[in-house]
């Protein structure tokens, strides 16, 4: 039975037709990195320079030149009810945007990790109370909270920030905790306690490094999604209060004057969904770079 | 000699992933008689389980191809079935038995169901037969009390126990080719060899020819009446059980039989072959093992040695070997 | 499994109470909630009227307990804005709540089951990646913002759905279609991330070389374990429904409680925002319940647990 | 006689199982019940059982990663229950050292090999961070590994590779004894043998006394000075290897090396020797069957058998519990 070596036909058609899908998929990969990223810097950028980039004070209202279409000279977004710049306030608004968004996250991160590290690792009692709190904050509608806070404290940079901290840092300590209770129970946290490490030493040499890599995803992501909720409260009036512009109040300014003067919403909302796409797909990225298992997040 | 059940020729599988494309089976070729258990045996990476998921069509989507070759099972390339005609083969004329038994059986439906499921499907029974036709299936794995063990769930039995199940599902409408993929590697010792005689067992009774997959000579030593040892997506040889042990030709095969520490002697030193197995990715030109044989030559550098016809069922693709 | 239940509901009733404490020190943490109230003609003798009416004068503590007793009375006291109680305002909004909510969280949970194993099985497919962009857009998208667009498209300018009113069944079109919006990307993303884990494991292999078709394996046997997972979420899943019935019915002046919370939020109202926020918690836990109760069902290994 | 450097007294650890609303105790899952063992200095003793018998408990235990319900280690003299914590990290934990079996998880993916073999030395010893990595060099050389693999992460090495590592960490504080929780089963066939030929030359440079963990009977035969079976939570036989192996006295051990074996066809062995095959299944550790555990699989029971328990016997220099030799 002497086999004859046969030119296997079948194997150039799907050759070609395999790379063809390499290259597609490697340029959807550069794209969904380059364009989310530039979108980033942009907004970083104008956070930052944004009183040297808005050409009006966002508040000087001009009450001849309202309802102006984008394009009139002096308002390229043109203006709004009360006839303020709405290229300015979208400009100003990305400062404020951003800011009560990295302000929460930071705030959530540290406290939702160190929770989550606490009870992954101690386990027992600490870890069974903490998961309950946890789910409680997972459970408990955060508008609500933010209403409450509202009624109590009046809408304000603090309180938007507060509500969005009080129940924000639930979802970081669910994974973290998951996160550390697996690599506890891993062998290299076992090989490190019988080489005498110190209980510190494991959490911040061995399990703090491994569970970076899903804090820097569930980040990037929440810069946008914590941009959608400061706007969503704005939207309701119990978030960032006038004159300072928000996305979400401008959005929520425009909403009576749709069929006359759309670009009072348009604009914002679009800068809104803009930020949040870019976050969704960076952090996208970021997952399948890093570790490609953590796909449920 | 009783007829060939299956017949592989010149089997090509490759995955097309992005860093290239990995020729897990590089030109594979043997059959398997009737009533016999063919060995595929070789370390882990060389393709071995690949060739099993080829013969069935279950190539993990979207990278896995089959690229070239025939795989005739009585008369018909399966190859050439529809989607649909293979489908009615899987469980039929083939079926496969997998490595884990933890994770083989899906952990919310009753074993019982999980066998009649198989039975429906293949065998146009009155509903009233099904059971009884399940209960027999559950005897040939010779599994305690299968009255009561129909309705347990999968997370009540231990894990010799599952695989038993599995064989069970497996041989449910008594398929003409049996491949067995690692079957006993999750078992301890004492189950494993329970369920070794319990194979010799089913095939004297059902006369069905099993490929098992294997990477302990133990397991081949005691089950499998011919043998094709499998290096980096090549047979490298193939010949009757006692020949493999007795008078290895291929220096891998040799080496391999050397470098496992006996049970009935004490070895002062071991035999261990140098160097790591090769990437699939961008394999040695010529013959694969060359890079790691101690008595490879400069022809076994540039082409790979064609197959030799020892005998009727001995053959090995060597230089060395005239 | 009864065991299970048990403990569960021990669970809810003291996460019920931690509720309770979090929302009485919330509402009071600004210390003086009357200096919303005060007219400009108010006397110090008329805010100390005003602080006795609402009990919010003695200490802290005398607070909490009145709080208490009120509360497990079902007194909820009256509503400062509308003297009227805060019991009756909330028995005409709920039923509103719940006509909007109950048949939007179904079609969500239909819808994102369906597009979320569609989106599992046929990975990467033109069908995946739509389904994958229609989720990200969904969440990127901020909700009230597609509703506004909505309403200017449908009953401004094309004039073929009603954006006001309960009567007909035309008007449930628009505030059902966004409150599906808000939930159908985080739900259908479970689904999804539950399916693929599912497909992955060897019994779904074996289910294949058992012969079984491509829809038997994954609608009989993927699904049924594919749902454990999101199952175990959803409870989060429900918080986010109320959150979208306070954007939805404010937007479409839906008479439901989502509303009320908001306009008693504006008039600094706090025994409605308090009565609320305790009546939502009890939903959520409840659903919670109900969720963990299912999941302890779909997954036999709970349910014998006595074994 | 090389002086005793481990020894295990009557270990015993009980896992409670809990039911009902206040988590009452129902039962207790006996994982290792009145266990005793020594080990001499330069010699292996290999602990073999299949799985639930409780080898893993064992080496748990001797590592201190699990506290016992009764029962003492003695190591060097000392009993390390009644050792201080301050003892037991300046006088235990340098000298025993630990391998375990999958080289994939037992590394930190995120920390560079020199750290990984480095990070005892850190833990123990006041050493600058050049010196460590100078010993770390060392030590990846001893294991026949170049220094250039010093700065690359865990995943970029091989199965066996790994493994060589784990060695070199393990050697890094020079101990008495290394506990090698299965260190070859998880690697192919022809990679194992570098690995214990490794461990082998090591033994005998360093004049190291291993325990290990193992339920391959071939590779327990090429490693081994002494041997444990263990069934169910306890020790049926123990002896040394070639007495064992030659002679086996507990049916178990009888059944363990006839499913083992490598039946070869090679030397005209007639593969047709009769071969032992347990009935039934292995018994749940909840309620081990009373009297000898193994009687319920044992094909020469007898009455007394289900009834005592067999009291350990001296058969020459082998220990075996069972009523064959009362």
């Amino acid at each position: 039975m002497q086999t004859q070596m046969t030119a296997p036909k079948t194997v150039s058609k799907t050759k070609s037709k395999h790379e063809a899908s390499i290259r597609r998929r490697r340029l959807t990969q550069n794209l969904t990195l380059i364009i989310p990223a530039a979108i980033f810097i942009i907004l970083i950028l104008t956070a930052i320079f944004a009183p040297w980039l808005e050409p009006l004070p966002y508040d000087k209202t001009d009450l001849v030149a309202r309802w102006a279409p984008p394009g009139t000279p002096g308002h390229l977004l043109g203006t709004d009810a009360l006839g303020r710049d709405v290229l300015s306030r979208v400009i100003y608004g990305a400062r404020v945007s951003l800011s009560v968004s990295l302000m929460v996250i930071f705030i959530t991160a540290f406290v939702g990790t160190a929770l989550g590290i606490l009870s992954g690792y101690l386990g027992g009692n600490v870890d069974s109370v903490i998961m309950r709190i946890t789910d409680i904050a997972l459970s408990f509608p955060g508008l609500l909270l933010a209403m409450l806070l509202a009624v109590s404290l009046g809408p304000g940079f603090f309180t938007v920030v507060l509500a969005l901290s009080v129940l924000g840092w639930a979802g970081y300590t669910r994974l973290v905790r998951g996160a550390s209770l697996q690599i506890r129970n891993s062998d290299y946290v076992a090989q490190a306690r019988v080489a005498g490490a110190s209980p510190w030493r494991i959490m911040f040499v061995h399990i703090f490094p491994n569970v970076v890599n899903p804090l820097i995803i569930i980040m990037t992501m929440a810069v946008g999604m914590m941009i959608l909720a400061e706007s969503g409260m704005s939207y309701l009036g119990i978030g960032i209060p006038q004159p300072t512009p928000s996305w979400g109040s401008m959005v929520s300014d425009g909403r009576n004057y749709l069929d006359t003067a759309y670009w009072i919403s348009l604009f914002p909302g679009i800068c809104i969904a803009l930020v949040v796409l870019s976050g969704n797909f960076l952090g996208d990225w970021l997952r399948d770079k890093m570790d490609p298992r953590l796909r449920q997040l | 000699m009783s007829n060939i059940v299956l017949q592989v020729e010149d089997l090509h599988t490759s995955f097309f992933t992005r860093m290239g494309e990995v020729k897990a089976v590089d030109g594979v070729s043997f059959f398997v008689r009737e009533g016999e258990t063919f060995g595929i045996v070789g370390e882990s990476g060389c393709g071995k389980s690949v060739t099993g998921l080829s013969i069935m069509r279950l190539l993990p989507e979207p990278g896995g191809k089959v690229v070239g070759g025939k795989i005739i099972l009585e008369g018909k390339d399966l190859l050439e079935l529809s989607k649909k005609v293979m489908r009615a083969y899987r469980g039929k004329m083939v079926s496969m038995i997998l490595q884990d038994p933890m994770s083989s059986l899906n952990p919310v439906f009753p074993i019982g169901d999980q066998i009649a499921e198989s039975v429906r499907l293949h065998q146009d029974l009155p509903e009233n037969m099904v059971e009884p036709e399940v209960i027999s299936s559950l005897r040939l794995l010779r599994i305690p009390a299968p009255e009561t063990r129909l309705r347990e769930y999968p997370f009540q039995l231990s894990g010799g126990m599952r695989q038993r199940v599995v064989g069970a599902i497996a041989m449910s409408c008594r398929p003409r080719l049996l491949i067995a993929d690692e079957p006993t590697t999750a078992l301890d010792a004492t189950i494993q060899a329970q369920y070794i005689a319990l194979f010799e067992d089913i095939q004297a009774k059902t006369n069905v020819a099993i490929i098992f997959i294997t990477h302990d000579f133990g397991v081949i030593s005691r089950i499998c009446d011919r043998v094709g040892v499998m290096y980096a997506g090549k047979i490298v040889e193939t010949a009757p059980t006692r020949e493999i042990f007795k008078a290895p030709r291929h220096p891998y095969t040799s080496a391999l039989i050397h470098s496992v520490p006996r049970l009935d002697r004490k070895d002062d030193r071991l035999f261990s072959i140098e160097g790591q197995p090769p990437s699939l990715l961008n394999l040695p030109s010529g013959c694969r093992f060359s890079p790691r044989c101690s008595v490879s030559m400069d022809i076994c550098k540039e082409q790979q040695p064609p197959e030799i016809k020892l005998t009727d069922d001995h053959s090995v693709s060597c230089w060395r070997v005239k | 499994m009864l065991r299970f239940i048990t403990i569960r509901f021990l669970q809810s009733i003291v996460a019920f109470f931690g509720i309770m404490v979090l929302v009485f020190f919330l509402v009071r943490l600004s210390g003086d909630p009357t200096v919303f109230l005060r007219s400009t003609t108010s006397t110090p003798e008329s805010i100390d009227l005003l602080r006795h009416k609402l009990g919010i004068d003695g200490s802290l503590g005398k607070q909490f307990w009145i709080y208490l007793k009120d509360y497990s009375k079902g007194d909820f006291g009256d509503s400062y804005t509308q003297q009227r109680s805060v019991i009756k305002m909330v028995e005409q909004a709920l039923p509103n709540t719940l006509k909007l909510g109950i048949p939007s969280f179904f079609i969500g949970m239909v819808l994102a089951l369906f597009l979320g194993v569609l989106a599992a099985t046929r990975r990467d497919s033109f069908f995946d990646n739509g389904v994958k962009f229609i989720a990200v857009l969904g969440q990127a998208l901020p909700g009230f913002w597609v509703a506004i667009m909505a309403v200017m498209i449908f009953s401004v300018r094309w004039r073929i759905l009603p954006a006001q009113g309960m009567n007909s069944l035309a008007n449930y079109v628009l505030p059902v279609g966004t409150m599906v919006f808000f939930m159908l990307p985080g739900m259908m993303r479970l689904v999804r991330s539950g399916m693929l884990d599912v497909l992955d494991s060897e019994y779904i292999k074996l289910a294949r070389i058992k012969g079984l078709s491509e829809n038997k394996v994954i609608w009989k046997h993927a699904l049924r374990n594919a749902l454990i997972t999101p199952l175990t979420t959803a409870g989060m899943l429900f918080a986010g429904i109320v959150g979208g019935a306070v954007f939805t019915e404010n937007i479409f002046n839906w008479p439901g409680m989502g509303r009320l919370a908001l306009e008693s939020t504006m008039g600094r109202d706090f025994p409605v925002v308090q009565t609320i926020a305790l009546i939502v918690a009890i939903m959520v836990l409840g659903m919670n319940f109900l969720v963990d109760i299912t999941y302890a069902y779909v997954d036999p290994q709970i349910r014998y647990q006595k074994s | 006689m090389p002086e005793v450097l481990l020894e295990g007294r009557d270990l015993v650890k009980h896992y409670p199982v809990t039911r009902g609303f206040l988590q009452h105790v129902v039962g207790w899952v006996r994982a290792v019940d009145g266990v005793s063992f020594k080990v001499e200095q330069g010699q292996t003793l290999s602990i073999v059982g299949e799985s639930g018998a409780g080898k893993t408990t064992i080496a748990k235990a001797i590592l201190l990663l699990e506290t016992l319900t009764s029962g003492s280690i003695i190591f060097q003299g000392k009993d390390l229950y009644k050792m201080s914590a301050s003892q037991i990290k300046s006088e235990y934990r340098p000298k025993v050292q630990y391998m375990q079996q999958n080289p994939w998880s037992s590394m930190n993916p995120r920390m560079r090999v020199k750290d990984i073999v480095g990070e005892p030395l850190v833990c123990n010893t006041k050493l600058s961070k050049t010196e460590i990595y100078k010993k770390v060099a060392d030590l990846l050389n001893s294991v026949g590994m170049g220094p250039e693999g010093m700065s690359k992460y865990p995943h970029e090495f091989s199965g066996g590779q790994r493994q060589r590592i784990a060695v070199a960490r393990a050697l890094a504080l020079n101990p008495n004894l290394v506990v090698l929780d299965e260190p070859v089963s998880a690697l192919d066939v022809s990679i194992r043998a570098q690995i214990m030929n490794l461990l082998k030359d090591l033994q005998a440079q360093h004049n190291l006394s291993y325990i290990v963990i193992a339920h391959n009977l071939a590779t327990v035969r090429y490693m081994s000075h002494t041997v444990a079976i263990m069934y169910l939570g306890q020790i049926v036989e123990f002896g040394d290897t070639e007495e064992m192996f030659e002679r086996p006295l507990h049916p178990y051990t009888r059944a363990l090396i006839s499913a083992s074996q490598l039946t070869l066809p090679e030397e005209g062995v007639d593969t047709t020797t009769k071969q032992i095959i347990l009935t039934g299944e292995m018994p749940s550790p909840l309620n081990p069957p009373p009297g000898c555990r193994f009687h319920t699989r044992c094909s020469e029971a007898r009455e007394i058998c289900s009834k005592e328990v067999p009291v350990t016997h001296i058969v020459g220099k082998q220990e075996v519990k069972c009523h064959n030799y009362d």
